[in-house]
């Protein structure tokens, strides 16, 4: 039973306590919902969560070890989908997805890509410059990699801005089924993708007055 | 199972020189501001064949060192600005390799290109017949050392204002030593004194540049990703 | 006492490097200690009226 | 032993009694070593009475070289052990080091002037003093080209580390690049052999150059921490509002 937790993390950006000692955990099979208003950090957490960031207090743990212990195999399980999509627009809409596809894994599973651009309805566009497409369909070909190969952990930083309502719906039965193989997600969005599992409201950990005493408080 | 490491190398590169022949005009426009610094000191200078000469190996490689240095923003700006920075960081080959196949595919693009032409530019300057070979040789050890150390400075500049300028004033000093032995290597052949020792400080300096860049680069990365 | 002192001031020939070098660092180095001392003293006369802005706010 | 000074407030309180200290040091120091310098030390057999801007050239240059590695050091703590406080006390540092630089520099090219017979010669010393200032320049230009602080300090770090390894390379290729060029004209002097009677003069002034630098050191970063704290306290009253 893989968990994927935090505790009493605490993230300092510039001089601002952004939040403190927050403890979340997300174990398989479940959906974390980050909720808050702008600013309360949720794309802080979940670049913290996938480990570009470096909380100032408090650990990530992967089945309780820390995952700052062996980077690289935790950068294998994470797919982050941030706000910007990551797309060369000199470079076909194939070849962007497998650029990041063999970053990630070895290109045996070659066929996974033209499922992955199919579930995503990309197929039919899969030989155009990037830069022909639109704003839905590039952050369509973002989330195209999260299935075109397989990681257990998923955090999506609010995916389905611009997106239309298929593709809302494409997305959501994406993460169902995710879900049913075992992965986790964590995501921060507005849209309700009826998917209530476990709710994080960040706005509880934003005002707490105190701000610890560390050297890092400044 | 992560992919094995050279193929993910191999593609990095495969991407950034995909990328640079896709938008061909970069490379050229780097090898045309080459040519012209070039004539623009010949035109400052004068024809005169005796100083020209004398100068020639100063004003190439014066003139290379500013080509490389102007180029040198586009190495990680536009991974910075769609957002591939925070992947390539996630990605399964260390961030310090990923650095290391850009700038080599860098260095393909604008340093290659510079080595060869740089012999027409000799004879512009009507340099010595024996100070070409040298020249080249130098060119090949230095270019590469030069896109090294630009990079730290490419990756310290993410999201600055008037990151342009800012390059020129952090990378240049940094670039001196390398001049000084490119230019003191094509001097000792021209002036048929062996040019070995200088040669061979390029080489050290290549080395050494080999291994401290990426590391310095890609903890600029980190931080600028932050 | 007048010949000693103008002896003194040209440093056998050389009074213009010598004063030059001399009071060209005491110039530097004093406009920085001015310049330093000006800074703490702007720093704490903002830091002092943001906490009288913050205390008066809050009564 | 870093965390324990880490905390600002320890180093507040500790700055606050060693600030006046310092400043003594330095007034005194200066004060003697100046007296010593020109009255009592003795003129040199052969640059006569030139050889006292020595007393003003060498401890500049002392100083320049290391303020920097006093910049590239506490960047190293800072970016190790992600201390703010060491990244302060390197962009204090800075503007301090950045004129003693001036200094050597200007002083240098004065005592050149009698001694070589020109304002300005690409002696190697003097020229990689120069490259040393442009490095300085480098630190501060990055260090606020960022308009978020902890970002520009972070970047700054790496320069100066960056720095701090390319320093012996850059004197070593301008002492080969000096050799190569040497004029014949320019009579090479390595500096005046030290008498011992100028070395008093010489000590007391370095001593108080150094005791300068860790007052306005001092003064600095004091001034420093007031301002983030202000920037601190503007952000909290835009969020509480």
């Amino acid at each position: 039973m893989t968990s994927f937790s935090g505790k009493k993390l605490t993230c300092v950006r510039s001089g601002r306590i952004v939040f403190t000692s927050l403890n979340f955990m997300i174990s398989q099979g479940e959906v974390l919902y980050l909720k808050g208003p702008n600013g309360s950090g949720k794309s802080t957490l979940l670049r913290l969560m996938a480990g570009i960031l470096r909380p100032s207090n408090g650990a990530l743990t992967w089945n309780n070890n820390d995952i700052h212990d062996d980077e690289g195999l935790f950068r294998s399980r994470v797919h982050y989908v941030g706000h910007q999509d990551a797309i060369k627009a000199g470079l076909t809409v194939e070849e962007n997805i497998r650029f990041w596809v063999e970053m990630n894994y070895c290109m045996k599973e070659k066929y996974s890509i033209q499922t992955a651009l199919k579930v995503f309805s990309l197929d039919n566009l899969s030989t155009l410059p990037a830069r022909f497409l639109s704003a839905g369909q590039r952050k369509r070909l973002n989330l195209a990699r999260l299935s075109a190969t397989y990681a257990p952990l998923w955090l999506l930083d609010e995916p389905t801005n611009s997106l239309d309502s298929d593709s809302v719906r494409i997305l959501s039965r994406a993460i169902s089924d995710h879900q049913q193989n075992g992965g986790m997600v964590a995501i921060a969005t507005h849209e309700d993708l009826d998917l209530k599992d476990n709710v994080l409201n960040l706005s509880e950990f934003t005002n707490l007055r105190a701000p610890p005493q560390g050297y890092n408080a400044w | 199972m992560p992919g094995k490491p050279l193929q993910v190398f191999i593609s990095v590169i495969r991407r950034e020189l995909l990328l640079a022949i896709r938008h061909g005009a970069d490379s050229c426009m780097i090898v045309s501001f080459f040519l012209i610094v070039v004539i623009l000191f010949l035109l400052g200078v004068g024809p005169e064949p005796g100083i020209l000469s004398r100068i020639s190996a100063g004003i190439i490689w014066v003139s290379a060192l500013l080509s490389v240095m102007l180029s040198m923003d586009r190495l990680f700006q536009p991974d910075y600005e769609d957002g591939s920075l925070d992947l390539l960081i996630l990605s399964s080959l260390p961030l310090e390799l990923i650095v290391l196949a850009k700038i080599f595919s860098h260095w393909l693009t604008t340093g290659f290109p510079l080595i060869i032409i740089s012999p027409l530019l000799a004879l512009f300057l009507n340099m010595g017949t024996p100070g070409y070979s040298t020249l080249l040789i130098a060119l090949v050890l230095g270019t590469p050392t030069l896109s090294l150390v630009g990079a730290i400075g490419a990756a310290l500049i993410l999201g600055a204002r008037r990151s342009g300028v800012l390059l020129s004033v952090l990378i240049l000093p940094l670039f001196i030593p390398i001049m000084i032995f490119g230019v003191s290597a094509v001097d000792a052949a021209l002036t048929n004194v062996s040019s070995k020792p200088p040669l061979l400080m390029l080489g050290a300096l290549l080395l050494t540049a080999l291994v401290l860049c990426p590391w310095a680069s890609a903890a600029a990365l980190r931080q600028a990703a932050e | 006492m007048l010949d000693f002192l103008t002896s003194f001031m040209n440093m056998g020939g050389y009074g213009y490097y010598i004063w030059g070098a001399f009071g060209l660092s005491a110039f530097v180095l004093i406009t920085l200690i001015i310049q330093s001392l000006k800074f703490l003293e702007s720093s704490e006369t903002q830091l002092h009226s943001l906490k009288e802005k913050e205390k008066n706010n809050e009564t | 032993m870093f965390n324990y000074f880490a905390n600002p407030f320890r180093f507040l309180r500790l700055t606050s009694k060693l600030q006046p200290i310092t400043m003594l040091v330095a007034l005194a120091a200066i004060g003697l070593g100046l007296f010593y310098a020109l009255v009592e030390s003795p003129p040199d057999y052969q640059q006569s009475e030139t050889v006292r801007i020595m007393y003003v050239h060498v401890p500049a240059a002392w100083m320049a070289m290391f303020c920097y590695v006093t910049i590239a050091c506490s960047s190293a703590v800072a970016l190790i052990w992600r201390h703010m406080l060491a990244n302060i006390i390197a962009k204090s540092t800075a503007p301090i080091g950045a004129s003693f630089t001036f200094l050597a520099l200007a002083t240098g090219s004065l005592w050149g002037k009698p001694m070589w017979g020109a304002w300005w010669v690409w002696d190697a010393r003097l020229t990689s003093m120069l490259i040393l200032f442009f490095l300085y320049l480098g630190y501060i230009v990055l260090y606020n080209a960022f308009d978020d602080q902890s970002r520009g300090a972070r970047a700054a770090a790496i320069l100066s580390i960056v720095g701090v390894i390319n320093i012996p390379i850059i004197k070593f290729s301008v002492d080969w690049w000096n050799t190569l060029h040497q004029p014949a004209s320019v009579i090479k002097i390595n500096g005046p052999t030290v008498h011992p009677s100028m070395l008093t003069p010489l000590m007391l002034m370095a001593v108080g150059y150094m005791a300068l630098y860790f007052w306005l050191l001092f003064i600095r970063t004091r001034a420093e921490l007031n301002i983030n704290k202000v920037r601190k306290m503007l952000i909290q009253q835009t969020e509480t509002h």
